[in-house]
């Protein structure tokens, strides 16, 4: 960004690592096991939330955080119930309000690991304010969103990731709303940190979980969920094995945009737009790709990607973007710090007595 | 009122117990600024003062116009006084607006300054006056002095560098300094604060000492005004002193608390008048580790909160009664999860936006009631501005010793007003400190503390105490999601059990009068003034009438039942249509009677007097 | 209670007055449909019936865990009754975990039906049973028939094109097909109903068929059964009946009043249990000129739905507490604005997220209370699932009438609940139409009609009639923005008497039972059923009881105080902890006593029965 | 979008015009001072909003919508006076909400014009969800947003538009939170209408309304604002008389991006990144010169716009995107009208009657 316009701006500097505790090498040593709590798993048989979960549960360790410095904040949905089967505290708020909490949470505790877990309901729906305010004040946070294109714990209604014209229970002749794409609004709230997988892609899941624990400010997942009671297969189309690689874009930083079974197809672009090539036809090479940059300063080549959609496009997933930027808790302690260095630790007695007095004998 | 003593005193100064001065004019005029240097010097002249500034709801209405209008009233005095005065003994009017909206409250009598400058057609015009009220008699029951304030002013600035319109802005230091002259007052607070505050536009500075010394200059030599007056300092405890208003001392007892808590304060908030200053006050304070955090919305303020809470820090969240209607859900929260947090309501003049910069206290019930299934949580009103720094620390004591968020209800005339203040020792301050839970082996999220039905405190960081709450009822002791009908029941009572234990945990309810007798008056909020006040004149007239004061509004003191039977009647004047009334009435079945009137402002005394001497008679 | 009547009837046929029968299994086994199905009959049949869905809070909890269960009880009847019963006659447990979480409720000597099959170590591990309960004689006080019910449905199945998987999903038929052979009732509802939902899917639909006649075939054949009951029809009023729930009466309530007032309904709404099914009603009824807005959230739904009021239309929203509480601040603003606009709250168990699933009371004080500053607004709520029907009318009328939001309070007992409706003929419905102002002349946003003290609805669209509204302090008439002392006291008291002055507009408060005596039971809402038939019981039992059911609870009916001062004793049983109970005392001093249990779920007529044996005796 | 996505489609289908009311012709003949209304004018002396409220009524006779016809919304601020002063229908709503009241409004009376006016703070703090949605649906309201860079009416506060660092009441120690870029964010939110002008620019000002005015579905439209009081001078650096050409530049579909005093400076893309040439020199010709496209199916051309800010860029004003979609009210009047079409008006008896019923004689 600009000065004027008071931006700080977005840096092609590595990703910070997140602080190591003493109890690092223990912490490491720990498996998956470990971060299963006493509390009986609760979601339909065949959710795509267990698939989540389980990810969740086995890159844990990686951080280097020990269990007890690691925060699960959720807001209402079916997704809501996530922090309950973590063994590390966790808390169930209210309907899209986790990203406050986190909020104040990480302001007061820099030294905790927050992930925040939301449903396209609960995050883009009554949520969605929060998001947009936590994303741009670069909260450290881990926000991953469960998009299953539906209200699930409410029994089926549409949410705003919904389809145009989509027949759900509120919605009988079907939705007239236009659906929100998530990654778009997550990149225009200033997001540092924008990625998308999949439930049932567990590997790439894994991967892009660990990636998001590991950015230093906020972070926005997307993770596309399978409903099966109330919206099943919402995603099928692009995800399922038999056709994945031909219909989903695999981003990796620095890499050309290649995709499909035999790896011919790319992503060129045309003037602003994109547009689907095969490798070897018409003279294409593999040098006339866009090739992926997460760390591009002004996030247009993300904001394009966050609006490539199946069946026009083949579906990106990985990560959008990623930029280091100073953190909300960051700058308020260095404010605090500049202010004790400035004036000295504060002086309750000197604050009182302080201003205009008089005595009185 | 003021009252002659001493007559033997020299013909050219009178002596006076209190005086009540309203300085009124162009929201432009810098009337807030007059009256506040006033202020400071009466203070630290020794004078017990109390102020009540009246802030037009526009920016910046249009000059001269009638909704333009700032004003600000101070009543200091010798002796201890209690409000800001019914009516103003002198009233300085800078324009023809500033005299239509506030003669009305000047009594027969009273002294008017006027800026006769001021009184041009278009003026006149602006403030709705078919005639000119100086010329016209409308006046002759006041003794009016007309002052061409500008010209005089412009004139006392001659050669500075200075446009006319930047000259025209000092002219309230004229009438500040007329002021100083008229009640003997030293030049020299003032004088060293515009030193301090311009020193940088020495010209500016220069300007304003001018302009103050001219209008005391003018008092000395002008024949208008033959006398002045002496009002000679109060005998107030000793100790040492600030003036103060009530956002700033709530703003100093919540940093005090953090420091006697040994936790570190955050404050998230959404601006809304009349609750900003602590925001802003306390964004000054990060020397002192606090943390503010201004919030997309009220919603998201009491959210961050809540997660500074469990996190472990003294948390705290204000706004006005719409903005704690939004917070009513999260509030819900705070009570399922048990968690300290103060939640601080600057009251002001509803329903919905209404009067945003008009006093009220009819949140009481909002407060209360207003969240979903029975939600009970303690209810803390200061009385006074001073008082806002002792109940900001009683908040976060009953907030921490509970586990439990605590609703603290001042009031934008609490708020803006400012008294003398003793400021107290440390070491006088309570130890509000609680310790976390640490001990894996003991440990459970809702297993109660014995005595005070708290549950115990275990932040994240903690090994071994790794658990979960959230808004869904919780099991007794283990605290894991239940739906079982007994335990749900049980909750409920437990939480309601926990905050009305609180009653034995407070000071008993003080009278002022007589221990019983004919009439109790009672009150709770920013009236303690305005009945105290009345009751001092009813009992020195002979009635029995005593005055209690409630500080705790949720649970009452435990005694608050013996004292309302210990009197044949119970009035309870109040801000609103009856809500302590009904609160009292439901609890004791005593038959007490409301005074209520919703103007925006606070009781006069006299309204007070009269509704008691109205029920003595009955 | 099963009492037998004409021992003279064959052996084998025993005729009841009333059962009570509890279906109770898995989510995944489709008690509710089971339960629904079981209704529809006894209500084609005549029989007056009551029902209490009891669903899980999880959407799906793993198959044969206890949170896991679902249940479904109904009470038919040849006389009168108005719950669904204390307890259940007969027990349906489709698995352990069912017995487990029901047989609490069995008396002694109740039947229990159990699918043996489902007694598998792996299921009674999931129940948490140490020993299999079927054979380790904890069951003896019960009159058991284990029926192996899995194998025999899909015995009855076989050849048919399916899983076995698929065959089990209909042993619920073979459930009810038993019990339609123990009760004598027909299967043809069901089997038209069968046909009409499943016809384009042959195999499903024959097979629901065989395995519902399979079961009413065992019935018959198997020496389990002795005897079989018969239920005659009920006596009930002339008519033609539906069977209904509160939440779709409400529904078909609120159209109607959209065609009584000729005004569009709007309906914005955020969907929330329990109230999410008014929404999924009305968006089925576009024909109707109905317009629902799924909002993004609470305070879009209300701000959408005051807007269309501001354009004209008959505005509605819904939610439940946790969502009332977010649209409290835009409430304040419908009564600042005085529109109509009807809010309702479908009460859930609470504080905060609570037992989203369970019933609950205790929003009363949230809806009276919960905004900032005195914001009166009238509020109505429905005793029996076909009543929402009538109130749904009733707040309308209110609302138009007097230009104000008011608040309708159900819950999620009445919502989901159902009983036998007679409907009502559409001449027999009240015109609730207002006009809209049109002459520019006499239009004045702020004047009101005398009488009732609305004032005009001017329409954008209507020439001449512009004008602003907001939240700002309106002055009496004009309507322009006041901060006038005097007009806000006024307006306050306008608002105040506007809403009080509907208590002449609405019915007395009637009383079932001596006109004067030892006790009256005051109750609201849905402790209908249990009340009245309590004072039934009592009454019966020779005492000198009383019921008297507000439907009216702000403003209370002109006559409740003389009505209650009818009594020596006055009870109030709420499902809180005292709401209504602080409201009549604080209204009028009455030492009413409460009889408060939050179990999440109905009151039991035997408790009322207990508690007012208990003050009759004190 | 796409049909998995279930977007309905931006396409480049012209501008509908509002419905014209019989009284059309009168109404045309209508004047500034028919539009304004008795209530005394209450801001600041010298407040950018009394020249917005100017153009406001001087473009208000030109849509064709009769005075009661037209209805003004707006929530809290010193913009969200504006209403007062319309000779218009005009609702003063709470805080953040108007969009909602707008909807609402809209869908009930598809026949009024609903403009809403906002502010920084009341759109893009309290309000951003609001707004998010109400584009999304695209409910036909024109959003006018009065972007002062501050909290106005509480005196001074931090905004979400105020510069990162920013010292103001409520952050002395300058402001730790990136701020939204409002336009980025519209265009995220699916509006199908968006632009942005200046408070003196008066001419640029009225046509940017009339444009607003004159599309159907939601407009977006940010006036950069003053307020000489709390934020004196916010945009000086670029919308001052003697510097404006140079550092701001005008929008003109399918016109080159050109702008400067000299009109030699233009704006070329290289790859993804807009970059600012000045024509004739090292080559640079007209030619190479983006073209400006508001009727890009993509909003990507848009989205590079809404982030361009001086001093990097010049400013640009104008319309950045005016694309034609299905207008909320209009697609619930389809439904009903569908509806009826196909089992007949509602007939309340038969309701009443429907499902399963018995008679008791
Ligand atoms: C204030 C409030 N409003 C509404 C609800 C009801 N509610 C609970 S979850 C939910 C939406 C859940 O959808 P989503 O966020 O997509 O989560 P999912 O269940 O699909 O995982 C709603 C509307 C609530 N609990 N609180
Ligand atoms: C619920 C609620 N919260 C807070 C406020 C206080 N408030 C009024 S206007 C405003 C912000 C105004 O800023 P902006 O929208 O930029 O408008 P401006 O005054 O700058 O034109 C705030 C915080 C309120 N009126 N209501
Ligand atoms: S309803 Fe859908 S999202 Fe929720 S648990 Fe069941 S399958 Fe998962
Ligand atoms: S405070 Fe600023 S925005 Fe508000 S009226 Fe004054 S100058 Fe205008
Ligand atoms: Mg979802
Ligand atoms: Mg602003």
């Amino acid at each position: 960004m600009t000065d004027t316009n008071g931006h700080s701006a977005g840096s092609t500097a590595p990703i910070a690592q997140p602080p190591i505790s003493p109890e690092n090498a223990a912490v490491i040593a720990l498996t998956r096991k470990d971060f299963v709590s006493d509390q009986e798993v609760r979601w339909c048989p065949g959710c795509g939330d267990y698939s989540i979960l389980a990810q969740t549960q086995k890159v844990m360790p990686d951080f280097g955080y020990p269990r007890e410095n690691i925060v699960f904040i959720s807001g209402i949905g079916c997704s809501g119930r996530l922090p309950y089967y973590m063994n590390t505290y966790g808390f169930h708020s209210i309907h899209g309000r986790a990203p406050t909490l986190a909020t104040g949470l990480k302001a007061a505790r820099p030294d905790l690991m927050v992930w925040v877990i939301t449903g396209d309901g609960d995050a883009l729906s009554i949520g969605g304010n929060h998001v947009l305010h936590s994303m741009r004040r670069n909260v450290d946070i881990n926000l991953v969103m469960f998009n299953n294109r539906i209200y699930g714990l409410t029994k089926g209604q549409a949410s705003p990731t919904s389809e145009f014209g989509k027949r759900t229970k509120s919605t009988p002749a079907g939705s007239v709303d236009t659906p929100i794409m998530p990654l778009t609004v997550a990149l225009a709230a200033e997001a540092s940190f924008v990625a998308r997988s999949v439930d049932t892609h567990t590997e790439h899941l894994q991967y892009t979980l660990e990636r998001s624990g590991r950015h230093k400010g906020s972070a926005f997942v997307e993770v596309l969920q399978n409903c099966n009671i109330f919206n099943d297969g919402a995603w099928r189309d692009f995800t399922d094995r038999e056709v994945r690689e031909d219909r989903m874009l695999v981003l990796e930083h620095d890499k050309p945009m290649i995709f499909g079974k035999d790896r011919d197809k790319g992503i060129r672009l045309n003037g602003l737009h994109p547009e689907v090539v095969t490798i070897g036809q018409n003279g294409v090479t593999e040098a006339d790709l866009l090739v992926h940059d997460e760390q591009a300063e002004e996030p247009y080549l993300a904001l394009m990607l966050s609006r490539m959609f199946w069946p026009e496009y083949p579906v990106p997933v990985g990560v959008l973007r990623a930029v280091a930027r100073p953190t909300h808790d960051q700058l308020i302690e260095d404010q605090l710090t500049a202010a004790v260095a400035k004036s000295g630790a504060g002086d309750l007695e000197k604050l009182l007595f302080g201003g205009e007095t008089w005595t009185v004998e | 009122m003021t009252t002659i003593k001493e007559p033997d005193l020299s013909p050219d100064i009178q002596e006076l117990e209190r005086v009540t001065i309203r300085f009124a004019g162009d929201s432009g005029d810098g009337m807030q600024l007059t009256g506040t240097q006033f202020t400071r010097t009466a203070a630290v002249f020794g004078n017990d003062i109390s102020t009540l500034p009246d802030f037009p709801a526009e920016i910046r209405a249009p000059a001269g116009s009638l909704p333009g209008v700032s004003g600000f009233q101070i009543s200091f005095s010798s002796s201890e006084i209690h409000t800001p005065g019914d009516q103003p003994d002198v009233l300085v009017a800078m324009n023809p607006a500033a005299l239509k909206t506030n003669i009305g409250d000047l009594p027969a009598g009273g002294a008017l300054i006027v800026n006769s400058d001021a009184f041009t057609q278009g003026n006149l015009n602006k403030a709705a006056y078919a005639s000119n009220p100086l010329t016209d008699g409308s006046l002759k029951s006041f003794t009016v002095f007309e002052v061409p304030i500008s010209t005089l002013n412009e004139r006392s600035l001659d050669g500075l560098e200075m446009t006319s319109k930047q000259k025209d802005l000092t002219k309230n230091f004229f009438a500040l300094g007329l002021m100083f002259w008229l009640y003997e007052r030293s030049m020299d607070p003032t004088t060293n604060w515009i030193d301090a505050k311009f020193g940088a536009r020495p010209v500016t500075a220069e300007a304003n000492k001018r302009a103050l010394k001219a209008g005391y200059a003018f008092g000395e030599t002008t024949e208008a005004f033959h006398t002045h007056y002496r009002v000679k300092p109060a005998k107030l405890d000793p100790g040492t002193y600030r003036n103060i208003t009530g956002n700033e001392a709530a703003a100093l007892g919540f940093v005090a608390a953090s420091r006697l808590s040994q936790r570190q304060l955050f404050y998230g908030s959404y601006p809304i008048t009349p609750a900003s200053d602590i925001l802003h006050q306390l964004s000054g304070y990060k020397s002192f580790g606090v943390k503010t955090f201004q919030a997309e919305d009220e919603i998201a303020a009491i959210g961050a909160s809540i997660g500074a809470a469990y996190g472990g820090a003294l948390a705290l969240t204000a706004s006005s009664g719409p903005g704690i209607a939004l917070k009513s859900e999260a509030m819900g929260l705070a009570v399922m999860v048990e968690l300290p947090l103060v939640i601080v309501n600057v009251q002001r003049a509803g329903p919905s936006t209404g009067m945003p910069t008009k006093n009220e206290q009819a949140d009481l019930l909002q407060v209360m009631f207003g969240r979903n299934s029975d939600s009970p949580l303690p209810v803390v009103a200061p009385a006074m501005p001073g008082e806002c720094f002792d109940l900001a620390i009683e908040a976060s004591r009953l907030a921490l010793k509970y586990m439990t968020p605590v609703v603290y209800l001042s009031d934008a005339f609490l708020a803006t007003g400012s008294e003398p203040w003793r400021i107290p020792a440390l070491s006088d301050l309570p130890d509000i400190g609680v310790p976390n839970a640490t001990d894996p082996a003991t440990y459970r999220p809702y297993q109660r503390d014995p005595h005070t039905l708290a549950r115990p405190w275990a932040v994240p960081g903690t090994p071994g105490l790794e658990h979960r709450i959230g808004g869904l009822e919780k099991a007794d002791v283990t605290g894991n999601v239940s739906y079982d009908p007994d335990n749900h029941h049980h909750m409920q009572m437990l939480r309601a059990a926990k905050v009305a234990g609180i009653a034995d945990d407070i000071p008993p309810l003080e009278v002022y009068g007589p221990e019983t007798g004919e009439l109790l008056i009672l009150g709770w909020g920013s009236t303690y003034g305005a009945i105290r006040s009345a009751v001092e004149r009813l009992t020195g007239d002979g009635r029995s009438v005593a005055h209690a004061h409630l500080r705790h509004l949720n649970p009452f003191p435990a005694n608050t039942e013996s004292v309302l039977r210990s009197y044949r009647r119970v009035l309870i004047p109040e801000i609103n249509l009856g809500q302590l009334l009904l609160l009292v009435r439901a609890a004791y079945l005593i038959d007490a009677v409301g005074y209520n009137r919703a103007r925006g402002k606070p009781f006069r005394i006299a309204e007070i007097v009269e509704e008691a001497e109205r029920l003595l008679g009955e």
